[in-house]
């Protein structure tokens, strides 16, 4: 049973830090707002389910860790997308615009927008 | 092992005088209330850490655990945490009456009203 | 009900502020915080006459024995303390009805008894606990009200002073805490009791040392000692008139208290080494800063501003008294703490109903007011005879002991320096007098005349009378004040 | 292992601080500070704080930067200033104060030494005799309920207190420290459409979960304040989302502010009952003759009175500071 849910674990573990790994390089890399924002907010989702369904498969022998595990789960899975819309809307309604790496407009804005 | 022995003290030290540093160098008010947060988690965290006892585990009481941290020192913080939010309130209320009065929360323009009337 | 005295007057006003903040009506407000403040003084003085037949008195909060418990330990010295400010509370929030109706917006007003309370209720907790972290929670108490109630004065400036003052104190009591956290450390124990009988036992740590040093700083700021006085001037000046009147008689004595406490019962300061340099210290900075509150207040032009400022210089006595270091020099600087009360409680009511009636403690606006408002202007004037130490007064007995001890010390210059230090009070109290009895009333008197509103100037004279009354008959603050430093140097040379 | 995360975490720890020395706007201070009480709550679970860390978690990097948003909002965000004269008395204090700090740690015993003063004084007992004396596993609650039940009470008043200053602080005239409802969101040009829809359905499990935290502080982390900061944090939720005239006309300001006196008066008179049957303040074996279940029940009551006046004093400092925004912006 273990022999195969211990490395099943493992790779969750390590999958989801990496994925966390690349979010925080393209936080740090990318042109502009939007784009930093669409590298955290996307992995992070992905990659905190993967980190608790690792810690998930660490804790068999009792139910109530699971469950405390799954109810987090849920949390984050409705809390972070919303979290990176609000952000991004936020952003977009206090005037930041996309822009390329040298600053120039990425998009094609709505008339009326400078 | 003898440095990292007082790492934590020497941590401590360090993030109290941060900020302290903020509290006296920072003219803007908000600022001020920010180093004082820091500054008084800082003895927050000194007292947690004279709590640890290496080896132990969380003072919950379970049939399979013998050492535990001591309890006596995270009751003093959880006490000493509320106090620090409510200085921040009471703080933060006073810095937006200021800047209704004054239009300014910079603690050198504040005093400059202040002399010319 | 008298098993339970020791906690009455702190539990009096502590259940009091809640339930007060739940009568709608401001007047209701007032005399409800009125009845408890004077219930809080009576349990007081039926606590320090039993001090004073039984000696310490205990108390386990919540039935569990000290040290694992907190305990309540209240001595001569205690209970001094819990009489005093109890008692100027009462006079205070009793005359206060018609100065906050004049400085408060009438929606504050309920919530302003409310913060008077939870301050009294800190000021009485610090004076009655006997462990330290205890203290630090109740010190809170008190200030987090204080910065409330300096807010609420009607000038603008009261806000900054109140910001700074939440700043200095906030660093203040964060001093203590460190240096709370450092004993706890070594000793394991928060109760004072056992951390006095465990903290020799370490011998020359430099932890307690630095513990040491935290603490007194951290207190000094609140007792506003020298350097460390900023916040005070601007906060007495601009909280509404009753305020200073309330602080300026009893938050500092607290502090003074606390500094005392710490460093006799829990530090044991005159028996370990460091206690020669201390007391230069303490003797410097007092000398220091009666000369420079004193001549501040000469050269003031706001008389609210220039009585605050005597404050600081009034501090500066009682640690001398502290800084001589003996039973005798203790006794004084607690019969001056006693005396100083009284003396800045009869001089800030007194100027709350001059503020009433023309709008202001400048002294451009006071001249020839002796004539309009006699009976407030003599009780100020009593009082600040009182200040000086004229015989027949409290004051003078301050100053004789405080002359007596340094005597005693043959500490010769500071027996010149305490009446150099008189004389320049009688500088500035003299130009009260000038402005307020000698001038001329302007032509055009500004504001209404006539006497305070009768509540009011009823409390002054009583204060004003005290001042004199403990002058001449001085066995209760002598008398407890005496035991108080023999049971403090008692304890440390056990 | 342990120690390493404990260094990691001390080390994110001066570099935030650092961080908010060198940063000016107070837009990203406030953030700064809110990453560093989520670093502190990290640092106090690996120290075994867990009750701890949950307060921390739920203050520093909840509620405090909160009020910091709330105010920069009423204030506005503060243009970087160019650095001021050299700070002369900081540059004076600060390594004076370090030096008397790093005096004192000489002679400290040892870090996470178990024979230190502090573990073999006082604290053995509470561990060793709660399980009996007081009978619930949670030895912080044991203590904070109990043993030092008085700082607790304290600890209410300090809460209460700091409300009490907010609201006599921001009243603003012609009424009586309520909030006067102003603040609506722009729901015509931007509707928050999927906040709020995420919101109604994420603020009942928050409610939920706050009731959890409260009765099973007992047995786990949490407690009355926790549990406090939790409801108040839908309520605030709701009143973001929503504006300051819905959630009001949900919970009444003066109802709150009422409570919040109601919960210390819960706490205060649980102890005067043990008065009038002469045993100490807050001496619980007055509730049951078995001295366990009585004290269950003083603890119960207790912690019911802390968590009623938390959620509603910080309620009632949401209210006061969110009016104040809209007051500024009109």
């Amino acid at each position: 049973m273990s022999a195969i849910l211990e490395p099943l674990s493992s790779v969750c573990l390590l999958l989801g830090s990496f994925l966390l790994l690349t979010g925080a390089l393209g936080f740090l890399r990318f042109a502009d707002f939007y784009a930093r924002l669409h590298a955290c907010g996307v992995t992070e989702t992905l990659a905190t389910a993967l980190i608790i369904l690792g810690l998930m498969l660490q804790a068999t022998d009792s139910a109530l860790p699971q469950f405390k595990l799954l109810l987090i789960l849920l949390f984050v899975l409705f809390s972070s997308p919303t979290a990176s819309h609000a952000l991004a809307k936020a952003a977009w309604n206090a005037g930041v615009r996309p822009r390329d790496r040298r600053g120039r407009r990425d998009i094609a804005l709505p008339p009326g927008d400078r | 092992m003898d440095v990292l022995s007082y790492f934590n003290y020497w941590a401590v030290v360090v993030l109290m005088m941060l900020g302290f540093f903020i509290v006296i160098a920072r003219a803007n008010l908000v600022k001020k209330l920010i180093g004082l947060n820091i500054f008084q988690t800082s003895v927050f965290i000194l007292y947690i850490s004279a709590g640890k006892v290496i080896g132990g585990s969380a003072p919950i009481l379970s049939d399979d655990v013998t050492l535990y941290s001591n309890p006596l020192p995270h009751v003093l913080i959880l006490t000493a945490i509320v106090v620090g939010i409510a200085t921040t309130s009471v703080g933060l209320a006073l810095v937006i009456r200021i800047h209704a009065a004054y239009g300014s929360v910079n603690q050198n323009d504040i005093l400059k009203q202040d002399q010319q009337c | 009900m008298l098993s339970h005295i020791a906690l009455l007057p702190v539990l009096l006003p502590l259940i009091g502020a809640p339930a007060c903040a739940i009568l709608r009506r401001p007047v209701f407000a007032w005399g409800f915080a009125s009845s408890v403040a004077a219930l809080a003084f009576l349990s007081a003085a039926i606590l320090l006459k039993l001090t004073f037949e039984h000696g310490v008195i205990h108390y386990s909060l919540g039935g569990w024995a000290a040290p694992w418990g907190i305990e309540y330990r209240v001595d001569l010295l205690n209970a001094l303390v819990l009489l005093l400010v109890s008692g100027i509370a009462t006079t205070v929030l009793v005359a206060s009805r018609t100065s906050v109706w004049h400085d408060i917006a009438e929606n504050r007003r309920g919530l302003f008894y409310v913060a008077c309370l939870l301050c009294l209720a800190g000021m009485l907790g610090i004076a009655a606990t006997g462990d330290a972290f205890n203290l630090f929670v109740f010190l809170e108490i008190s200030s987090l009200s204080t910065y409330a109630l300096v807010a609420c004065g009607r000038d603008r400036r009261a806000l900054l002073a109140a910001f700074n003052y939440l700043v200095m104190g906030t660093i203040g009591a964060t001093f203590i805490l460190i240096g709370i956290g450092f004993v706890y450390m070594l000793t394991g124990t928060l109760n004072m009791t056992d951390l006095a009988q465990r903290l020799p036992g370490l011998g020359e740590s430099r932890t307690v040392f630095a513990a040491y040093a935290f603490i007194v700083v951290g207190v000094c700021l609140k007792l506003a000692l020298f350097p460390l006085h900023l916040w005070l001037p601007g906060a007495y000046t601009h909280a509404p008139a009753i305020v200073t009147a309330f602080l300026a008689a009893t938050s500092t004595k607290v502090a003074l208290y606390v500094l005392i406490r710490f460093s006799f019962s829990v530090f044991h300061l005159e028996s370990s080494r460091l206690a020669l340099s201390l007391e230069a210290v303490f003797i410097t900075l007092g000398i220091v800063a009666v000369f420079a509150g004193s001549l501040v207040a000469i050269f003031a032009d706001n008389l609210k501003r220039g009585l605050a400022w005597s404050s600081i210089a009034q501090v500066g006595y009682m640690t001398i008294g502290i800084g001589i270091g003996t039973a005798a020099g203790l006794q004084a600087s607690l019969i001056h703490l006693f005396n100083h009360a009284l003396m800045k409680g009869t001089l800030f009511l007194a100027l709350a109903a001059i503020a009433i009636q023309v709008g202001g403690n400048e002294f451009s606006k006071l001249r020839g007011i002796g004539r309009r408002m006699p009976w407030s202007c003599a009780a100020f004037t009593v009082a600040g005879i009182s200040l000086i130490g004229i015989p027949g007064t409290a004051g003078f007995v301050s100053k004789w002991y405080l002359v007596t001890a340094a005597l005693a010390g043959e500490q010769w210059f500071l027996v010149l320096l305490i009446v150099a230090g008189s004389l320049l009070t009688a500088v500035y109290i003299w130009r009260f007098v000038e402005i307020a009895w000698l001038d001329s009333a302007p032509e055009k008197a500004t504001g209404g005349d006539g006497e305070a509103p009768s509540v009011l100037l009823a409390a002054t004279l009583m204060l004003a009378l005290a001042n004199i009354y403990f002058g001449f008959d001085t066995r209760l603050q002598v008398s407890a004040s005496g035991g108080a430093a023999a049971a403090l140097l008692g304890e440390a040379a056990q | 292992m342990e120690l390493l995360v404990n260094i990691v975490l001390l080390i994110l720890l001066v570099a935030t601080a650092g961080a908010l020395v060198v940063v000016r706007g107070l837009l990203a201070s406030t953030m700064l500070t809110s990453v560093y009480g989520l670093l502190c709550a990290s640092f106090f679970v690996t120290m075994d704080a867990v009750d701890v860390a949950f307060t921390e978690a739920a203050v520093g990097a909840g509620v405090s930067p909160l009020l910091l948003l709330l105010t920069v909002a009423a204030i506005g965000r503060g243009e970087p200033r160019p650095v001021g004269a050299l700070p002369v008395l900081a540059i004076v204090l600060v390594p004076v104060t370090a030096a008397l700090l790093i005096i004192g740690t000489l002679d400290m015993p040892p870090f996470g030494s178990p024979d230190a003063p502090a573990h073999t004084h006082v604290a053995p007992r509470y561990l060793q005799l709660s399980g009996e004396e007081i009978g619930i596993p949670n030895v912080v609650t044991s203590v904070l309920a109990s043993y030092r039940a008085f700082d607790t009470l304290g600890e209410v008043l300090v809460i209460f207190t700091a409300g009490v200053a907010v609201l006599l602080i921001l009243a603003t005239p012609g009424q009586r420290g309520s909030a006067r409802p102003r603040y609506v969101p722009d729901n015509h040009r931007d509707p928050h459409t999927i906040l709020q829809i995420v919101s109604r359905i994420l603020i009942p499990f928050i409610l939920l979960f706050a009731l959890y935290v409260q009765f099973h502080g007992e047995y786990g982390p949490g407690g009355g304040f926790q549990a406090g900061v939790i409801f108040a944090s839908a309520i605030i939720l709701y009143g973001l989302l929503y504006g300051l005239p819905t959630v009001c006309r949900v919970v009444r300001p003066a109802v709150v502010e009422w409570l919040s006196a109601v919960g210390v008066l819960i706490f205060g008179i649980t102890g005067v009952f043990a008065m009038l049957s002469g045993r100490p303040f807050l001496d619980y074996s007055v509730f049951a003759d078995d001295p366990v279940t009585a004290q269950h029940i003083g603890i119960l009551v207790v912690e019911l009175g802390v968590g009623i006046t938390v959620a509603s004093v910080i309620t009632v400092i949401y209210y006061a500071f969110a009016n104040q925004f809209e007051t500024a912006e009109s």
